[in-house]
């Protein structure tokens, strides 16, 4: 449920009622930011933020982004270097 | 698409398809004997069909589809409700598009729109707001739908209106909570989970605290996780750990979104506008307590339950479960959506019988559109 | 200059002389159909090849809004027929032209419309020759509804079509999918989007002749209309009674186009295109008609995106990016915007 | 049986299942068009006679009602269509068929609507080869509109039109006047005006058969449509550059017709037809062309009415039963009921 | 048609035709010096034309084409309020067809209607209060357009409107009467008449009377006719006949329909709900004194004029005839419809200049739909 | 102006409201008989009255009807006899 997706604030369009569009892939929407408003809505353009039904609700947490992108980038090398040791392994045994 | 695709990388989901193998075998989880693994959200539903998650795991690990979408869920009563609402002159009736096709007990909103009523679909309360400022001769109703994801988003709408004065515009209320209808799925004596992956983004707003009692109390992890294949996969990892290691926990996959705490400013507005009601109905799941969201009185102007006269603040009809319908048992783990009589006979994703089949993040019809069981089927 | 009027009222569908003064200045005075009678007079000699058979179609337009980037209602009514005899092998030759005028439509926004038609017809090679209009009240149709008609003729042994499709033949579509249906969603301006997306619409009768002479034995092509490209596949897979694989990788689409699905929770397979083809060729002749393809103007974004197979026969299945698998279906309804 | 809806919703124009049942269910199970593809494949055996020409025509339909005495929305499109073809000469041989569907439109009202169809075409001699339906949204059309084209073959040598028209021509109508006109204006119900009279709707292709047969230098023949018999005869009158003289005693027609036209200030001369034409033929075979008309159901109450004079040319001009001589004008507009 | 086929009668035709012939010879009637016969009424022209009776009368008769046709002699101001009224939101504008195409100012009520204003014809004002019972919540105001005729309908219509309670009816009051414009032909000093063609159905209301002061105070002979071809000849030939024996008096030819006194229920209905302005205005006549009609105070809730705030209620825009237009010429008399300069140039039923080019009763109209004058113009 | 033509009263529909079916050459249409309404409105039916829009507004005078078809058909005949009498002498003198 609750199909939300990641969305760059680019730009503030109503600050009275807390309205800003963001963007995705190039298709822009204006959106509420009321839920992540925290000091001047300037300080909002650039940052991305989860966009729901017209809203940002969360902003994203890069650093912990990147911590997970690390985690899995990780994983996946350590595989790599487990499948090229098996493939490895296969070649020696003449398979 | 930035945090998004990154998220996707095939060679990420090797390395952790692999771990999973490993996992779910140090812990002796096989084809008969798997460890059962609620996703509960169905977005994450969606996701594993959408890339073929539930093939490419290891055969240990099933997922058990939950209760988490508010289409599925929405009883057959309250889509009458919401008819009788939008076939009232003048009105018009705003709604996401999800609903649509939903079936009450004579037909679906798209159903009654075809019969003449004026039912529009909107991507936000945003939108009904500013169609009833357009209108000002005409009731626009907002159908207010989904889990606290999106109950800010109609607090926060309902505020506006109630700030510019607006007299024409109201919701209709059916927002739900998740960690009720968990409770009495933990409550089943035949429930047999062994862990949980939790909706991101209904804890973006409420924070992973909510659900301490699943660990607590039942002893069962629970990982608050993202929508992306590899978050997914973490997600089920970071499970399988905790049962490896005989922990249980209420972990964070899902940080880059999800504050420990929530979202401040969207639980306050909830906290204003909405108050508990003593029990909703949930389709395949019956009346669950305090699982429900309605109107307080102070903006009792903006509820369209009062303003109509119906639902809760009407004569409620009871309408009974659909004669055959296995939905209770799929969405408490005891039943493969394949399993159900239905499936595919009676119901289908054109025609749908039970709950699951409803929307495309049901079990059921996620099983018959991207799960090759409808060739068996059919 | 009869037509002094700004718009459109119900006196100029009343058979009478603004009716005649209509018609004749902003329709058969652009279009120059043959002959002042009700019915065009065809030569029949292009169609008196022993063999030759004449292809028929026909389509109504009903888009919202009537002008939306790239293109308008009455482009796409030409392409569109024009596509459809296309697609089944046949040389468009002829088109027809019924108009269903809303009281109120400007009269500036039907001679554009008109224009745009003339323009595309012109360079899609084939004849407007013969039309209609209705006019009816407000409230009786949205603005304009077009339907046009069109008579092409099949080359003497030309046979095209779905059920001539076998397990291994290869699948192509002429450019990035999505752009059309992506472009209306945004251009119907109730989601509140915006983006710089512009409708796919073309007339693909030159690429088809083109892609035809370098891949001879080619099966089947549809068009991407309605449905997008899951219906067309779907629809060959279940008529040739194979099924048809395709890989998620190799399917062409646009960032914004994927933006917009995303934000709506909708699924780019299933958007409407106007100038997009599938064509299925036997595995032999695919690089030749990929190669034709990407000469063309309008294929230049073409790309191999699957092929047909023995297994799963009647069903399309994706191979994922992310290395699952799963089946594409055809579609309930439409697809609806989605929150969850 | 998958159709088990009542009515249309907007998943029956999505290109999904929907849309393929409603389409197989209600259309192309009773239209049996030939083949799977989206156009018709048809044998142009019928056009190869050497100067022979292919005719080609179209039409929208949007009446109110949809049903109404002596017809429906189908049952016009097809005679429409078929009677464009045979006023000029043509022998019809294909129809295409394309649906406007607003959503909520019961979908056994369009079963009716294509079981007239299907029966008229039958009737005429004529095969619904091709189609296309499209779903609205509420207030998107008026309930449904029929686009119908029709494609038919020209004999070689056979040349007719209003250009070849020549004072002394005489011109015959196949029987009673208006009574289409009067049955919609009545059927609508807004006027809160009954009668019994019934649509005059009727496929003429095979009435222009015989009468081309039995006057073979007949000049031209329209059908009497929007704008009616005055409409024609003064387009007839301006493309041959001469006079048409009518006698208003000659005129036949139905006394509730004129009674309507009293009540209401209307002139039947305008009143629209759909199963009336007008023929001009050269005054050696005015007899029996009259004969064959009379000779055949549809015209068993011709008459001539007038005839091509070299006088006032590009006018019509009416002897009133009273022994007064008045032009008889186009209209500007729609005629419109009128209190003074 | 029973009361009126019998009364189109060629041979009946001949014989009157014969003894017009004869009398207009006794007087020296000549096509240089001609009798003139103002026909008042609209639909004695439309008459005259339609059976050619202008070419088959002796040519010492001339028919002057009088004022009567409500719908010519509708001021453009007066159109250009009907759609200020037609344009407020809720709206309901209903009207006789015949004032569809009456250009205003900047549009007609067609192109109104076009523009998006919900105008709709009907055939009788019983079927706008119809429109009314049906749409409670919209406004239905119908456009009161004709002479004493057309007067009674109306008043019936809003006393039973009142009768019924009905709050969302009302009447654009626009109807005028016959005997004041012919006072101010009269009173022309160019006036050249030499006798009237009285309008049948005007007197079927107000009987024969009111026109008393034609024969008395002016000398000139009228005689009411009914509207069928032989009735028309008859009614020239009394008129001639009057002539010639120098008489002076107003006659009924149409007794058949015409009480002398007219129709009581008619007139007090009339009496109870109209009372007369001090003055309106007629397209090319200008402002005439007594000759409109308006809604008594007590029925001020069915004036739309009042309701709006539009018209002589409200700002009345003055509007400056159109340049060039003889309309005002050829209904007093002097000039014939194909003598105005703008006669199938500047003016066509297309795209009327003048009020006798706007419907088919106007004499210019009439010349050019069936006189033949449009040849020469083209 | 006025367009008003005879219709015969075949039925009464609704006494209250004075209202009536009117017949013109096979059409019906409801109308009001306030105008020509004195006594039972059953005393209506079958007779005829000038309609307009949507009012009986006249009953009709057969008599006067009848008188003024006499003096037409006297016109008429009288001018017949004449132009056979013309007819004659012109036959007479070899026209
Ligand atoms: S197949 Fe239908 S009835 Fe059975 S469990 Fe699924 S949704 Fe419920
Ligand atoms: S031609 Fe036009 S302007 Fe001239 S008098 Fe007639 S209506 Fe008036
Ligand atoms: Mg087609
Ligand atoms: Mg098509
Ligand atoms: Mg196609
Ligand atoms: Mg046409
Ligand atoms: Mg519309
Ligand atoms: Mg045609
Ligand atoms: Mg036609
Ligand atoms: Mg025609
Ligand atoms: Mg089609
Ligand atoms: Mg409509």
């Amino acid at each position: 449920m609750c199909l939300g997706i990641p969305g760059q604030i680019v730009a503030i369009t109503d600050e009275a009622r807390l309205m800003a569009m963001a963007q995705v892939s190039g298709v822009r929407r204006e959106v509420n930011v009321a839920c992540v408003a925290e000091g001047p809505l300037e300080g909002l353009i650039g940052q991305w933020a989860l966009i729901h039904v017209g809203f940002a609700m969360s902003l994203i947490d890069e650093d912990e982004a990147a911590k997970t992108l690390e985690t899995l980038r990780d994983l996946g090398e350590a595989q790599e270097t487990l499948e090229q040791m098996a493939a490895g392994d296969a070649a020696l045994a003449g398979e | 698409m930035k945090f998004a695709s990154e998220f996707r990388d095939p060679k990420a989901a090797k390395g952790l398809l692999a771990e999973i193998a490993r996992v779910a075998g140090q812990i002796g989880a096989t084809r008969e004997k798997p460890v059962h693994i609620m996703e509960i959200c169905g977005g994450h539903t969606h996701s594993i069909f959408r890339y073929g998650l539930d093939k490419l795991i290891h055969e240990g690990v099933e997922f058990i589809h939950g209760p988490g979408c508010p289409v599925c869920v929405l009883p057959r009563a309250r889509v009458d409700e919401c008819i009788q609402i939008a076939e009232k002159p003048g009105v018009i009736f705003t709604t996401f598009g999800d609903a649509m096709r939903v079936p009450g007990t004579k037909k679906s909103l798209l159903q009654a729109k075809a019969d003449g009523a004026d039912i529009r679909m909107v991507y936000s309360p945003l939108d009904a707001l500013e169609l009833a400022r357009r209108n000002p001769t005409r009731e626009v109703v907002f159908f207010g739908l989904g889990f606290e994801t999106t109950t800010p988003s109609t607090a926060l709408a309902i505020q506006q209106a109630a700030r510019e004065g607006l007299t024409n515009f109201s919701v209709f209320c059916n927002h739900i909570t998740v960690p009720e209808p968990i409770k009495a799925l933990l409550d089943d004596p035949h429930m047999c989970l062994d862990g949980f992956i939790g909706p991101g983004h209904v804890s973006m707003v409420i924070g992973i605290h909510p659900y301490d009692f699943i660990a607590r109390d039942y002893g069962k992890p629970l990982v608050v996780a993202g929508f992306e294949p590899t978050d997914l996969l973490q997600s089920v990892l970071m499970v399988l750990t905790q049962v490896a290691e005989g922990r249980a926990e209420i972990e964070n996959q899902y940080a880059r979104v999800v504050p420990e705490h929530g979202n401040k400013v969207s639980l306050a507005a909830i906290a204003d506008v909405y108050e508990r009601r003593p029990s909703f109905e949930w389709r395949g799941l019956g009346e669950i307590d305090a699982s429900g969201l309605r109107i307080r009185p102070h903006y009792a102007a903006f509820d369209a339950e009062e303003k109509f006269g119906v639902g809760y603040a009407g004569m409620r009809t009871e309408v009974e479960e659909v004669e055959g319908c296995a939905c209770g048992a799929v969405m408490t783990g005891r039943m493969k959506p394949v399993q159900c009589p239905q499936f595919g006979k009676g119901c289908t994703p054109e025609m749908p019988l039970g709950a699951l089949m409803v929307s495309s993040e049901g079990a059921c019809a996620a099983y018959w559109q991207y799960g090759g069981a409808r060739a068996a089927a059919e | 200059m009869a037509l002094r009027d700004e718009r459109v009222t119900l006196a100029h569908g009343g058979g009478g002389k603004a009716m005649r003064d209509l018609i004749e200045e902003v329709f058969t005075s652009v279009f120059n159909p043959p002959g002042m009678e009700d019915q065009a007079r065809l030569s029949a000699a292009a169609l008196a090849e022993p063999g030759a058979r004449l292809a028929f179609t026909t389509d109504s337009f009903v888009v919202t809004p009537l002008e939306f980037p790239g293109g308008d209602i009455g482009k796409i009514a030409v392409c569109g027929t024009v596509n459809d005899l296309a697609v089944g092998g046949a040389r468009p030759l002829w088109l027809s032209a019924a108009f269903i005028i809303e009281e109120g439509t400007e009269i500036a926004l039907l001679r554009r419309i008109v224009a745009t038609m003339a323009r595309e017809a012109e360079a899609a090679g084939v004849r407007i020759v013969t039309g209609d209009t209705k006019v009816v009240g407000r409230g009786g149709c949205d603005g304009v509804f077009v339907t046009t008609s069109g008579v092409g003729v099949i080359a003497p042994g030309r046979d095209m079509g779905a059920a001539r499709v076998r397990p291994g033949d290869v699948a192509i579509v002429n450019g990035v999918l999505g752009d059309h249906g992506a472009t209306i969603l945004v251009a119907r301006g109730d989601l509140a989007l915006s983006s710089e997306i512009e409708s796919d619409c073309a007339s693909l009768g030159h690429l088809m002749g083109a892609v035809i002479e370098a891949a001879p034995d080619a099966r089947a092509a549809r068009d991407l209309t309605r449905g997008g490209l899951a219906s067309a596949l779907n629809e060959i897979a279940q008529e040739a009674g194979c099924g048809v694989a395709i890989a998620e990788d190799a399917l062409p689409l646009r960032p914004e186009v994927v933006g917009t699905c995303e934000i709506l929770g909708l699924d780019p397979l299933y958007l409407a295109n106007e100038g997009r083809i599938v064509i299925f060729v036997p595995e032999a002749q695919a690089e030749a008609a990929l190669a034709a393809m990407k000469a063309h103007p309008e294929g230049a974004g073409a790309a191999i995106i699957g092929k047909a197979v023995a297994e799963h026969p009647g069903q399309v299945r994706m191979k994922t990016a992310f290395g699952g698998s799963r089946i594409v279906d055809m579609l309930v309804g439409e697809q609806l915007p989605r929150i969850c």
